[in-house]
């Protein structure tokens, strides 16, 4: 279960993430932000409550990304343990900025 | 040793990790260790169900074994489709930055970096991938 | 020690335990301890939401401690609605068959049984309610 | 989350819980069951996969015992360790005919 709530402050929009954004909920985030990213320079995507990550969900972050750093910034904060080493042992840490 | 016999079918995912997880809670797992292994499971099963059989999902046999002082899991899967050994990709390159990154080879990556052992044969037919990690 | 503030509506149960659940993950705390804690919390939460406030969900204040060696999880919930001390209910009778069995008062008699310390005060206007378990 | 699969057998019916059944998924299980047992004389609740109960999944599984004493018979099995001491601090152990 992946509970994704958005917050946008004009051109900045606050996703934050509860549950778990594996295989069968990372096509929801990406679904949820498609139309959302077109005028956002700053997005801030909070992991506090976020359990779990897989594979599939770093896709989606990396594609986030790629499109924030052609418009704007994204910054990714509050991972957990397990988040935060699957972060690192990926190459995740020296491309997102990590809060 | 317990064994889960289910199609490799990404819909299943959630019940091969309550089979998982049962016998993790079992012997008394942390919740850290847990999640590190459910991620791992996650890659290794959802890469069957997308890669190893071509015409429809076909099975998957789940063994799990906890042993070992201090206690390990071993997890076992194995698919009769076609032969692949996921541990033989080459790694993708972490150094690279977001613009020249893919997106694919991540999984298999993580399941290495994250378990203490990873091991893969064929035999009899079939694929057998097996990760392990102290609980 | 964190304190979260949230609205005591059944609705915001996930959020509860999702928060409860952070700590004690951080804590390296084992899987059944965890759910028995959740289970507790639940308990506990749901009560305020649905007898403490009488006209809609007011305030509930949970805060986690974690501490001492070996280390306990100590949570606290504190609200303003009216003046209850959930442990002075009778408990009920466990002997009765089902024919006999009502289906109230289970849930604080859970909390007592499953937690190693419970605890009620009222003060500066709220109700607090602890629990404490060695995680 | 809660997975209720239920499987019938002439008037025998096999119900198969997997997930929580909490405060939030119980009324599902009550639900799903209300209409179903009317004919059965023999009900088994498989818990084999169900991680959490609480006192609002309790109820539903008295209530279940009380409809089916008066017209046949109900098993539980395989409940987890947690759910084991939960029926036993609460006097489900006696009520309940466990395997
Ligand atoms: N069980 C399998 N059978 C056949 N090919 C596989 C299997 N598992 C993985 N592969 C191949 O290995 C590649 C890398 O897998 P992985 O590291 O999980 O990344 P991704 O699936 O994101 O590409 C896949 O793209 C696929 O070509
Ligand atoms: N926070 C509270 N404020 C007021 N009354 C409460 C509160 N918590 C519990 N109660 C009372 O105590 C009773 C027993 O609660 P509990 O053991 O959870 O069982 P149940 O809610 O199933 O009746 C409730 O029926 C209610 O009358």
């Amino acid at each position: 279960m992946l509970n994704i709530t958005k917050t946008r402050d004009g051109k900045k929009l606050l996703v934050a993430l509860e549950g778990r954004l594996d295989t069968n909920t990372a096509p929801e985030l990406e679904e949820s932000l498609s139309d959302e990213l077109d005028d956002i320079t700053e997005l801030v995507i909070d992991l506090k409550d976020l359990e779990y990550i897989s594979s599939a969900g770093l896709r989606v972050l990396l594609a986030c990304q790629k499109k924030m750093m052609k418009q704007g910034k994204m910054t990714v904060c509050n991972p957990n343990d397990v988040i935060t080493e699957i972060f690192e042992v990926t190459g995740f840490s020296e491309i997102l900025d990590i809060k | 040793m317990k064994t889960l016999n289910i199609k490799a079918d990404r819909k299943n995912l959630h019940r091969v990790l309550a089979f998982i997880d049962r016998e993790l809670f079992n012997a008394g797992c942390r919740m850290k260790t847990k999640i590190q292994i459910d991620i791992a499971a996650e890659e290794l099963f959802t890469n069957i169900a997308a890669y190893a059989y071509e015409d429809g999902p076909g099975d998957v046999y789940i063994d799990i074994d906890i042993n070992g002082d201090p206690a390990s899991a071993e997890i076992t899967f194995s698919d009769s489709g076609k032969p692949f050994d996921p541990f033989s990709n080459e790694d993708p390159d972490i150094t690279l930055n977001a613009e020249e990154r893919s997106v694919g080879g991540l999984g298999v990556y993580m399941v290495k970096k994250t378990m203490d052992e990873v091991h893969y044969e064929y035999s009899d037919g079939m694929n057998h991938t097996t990760i392990r990690k102290m609980i």
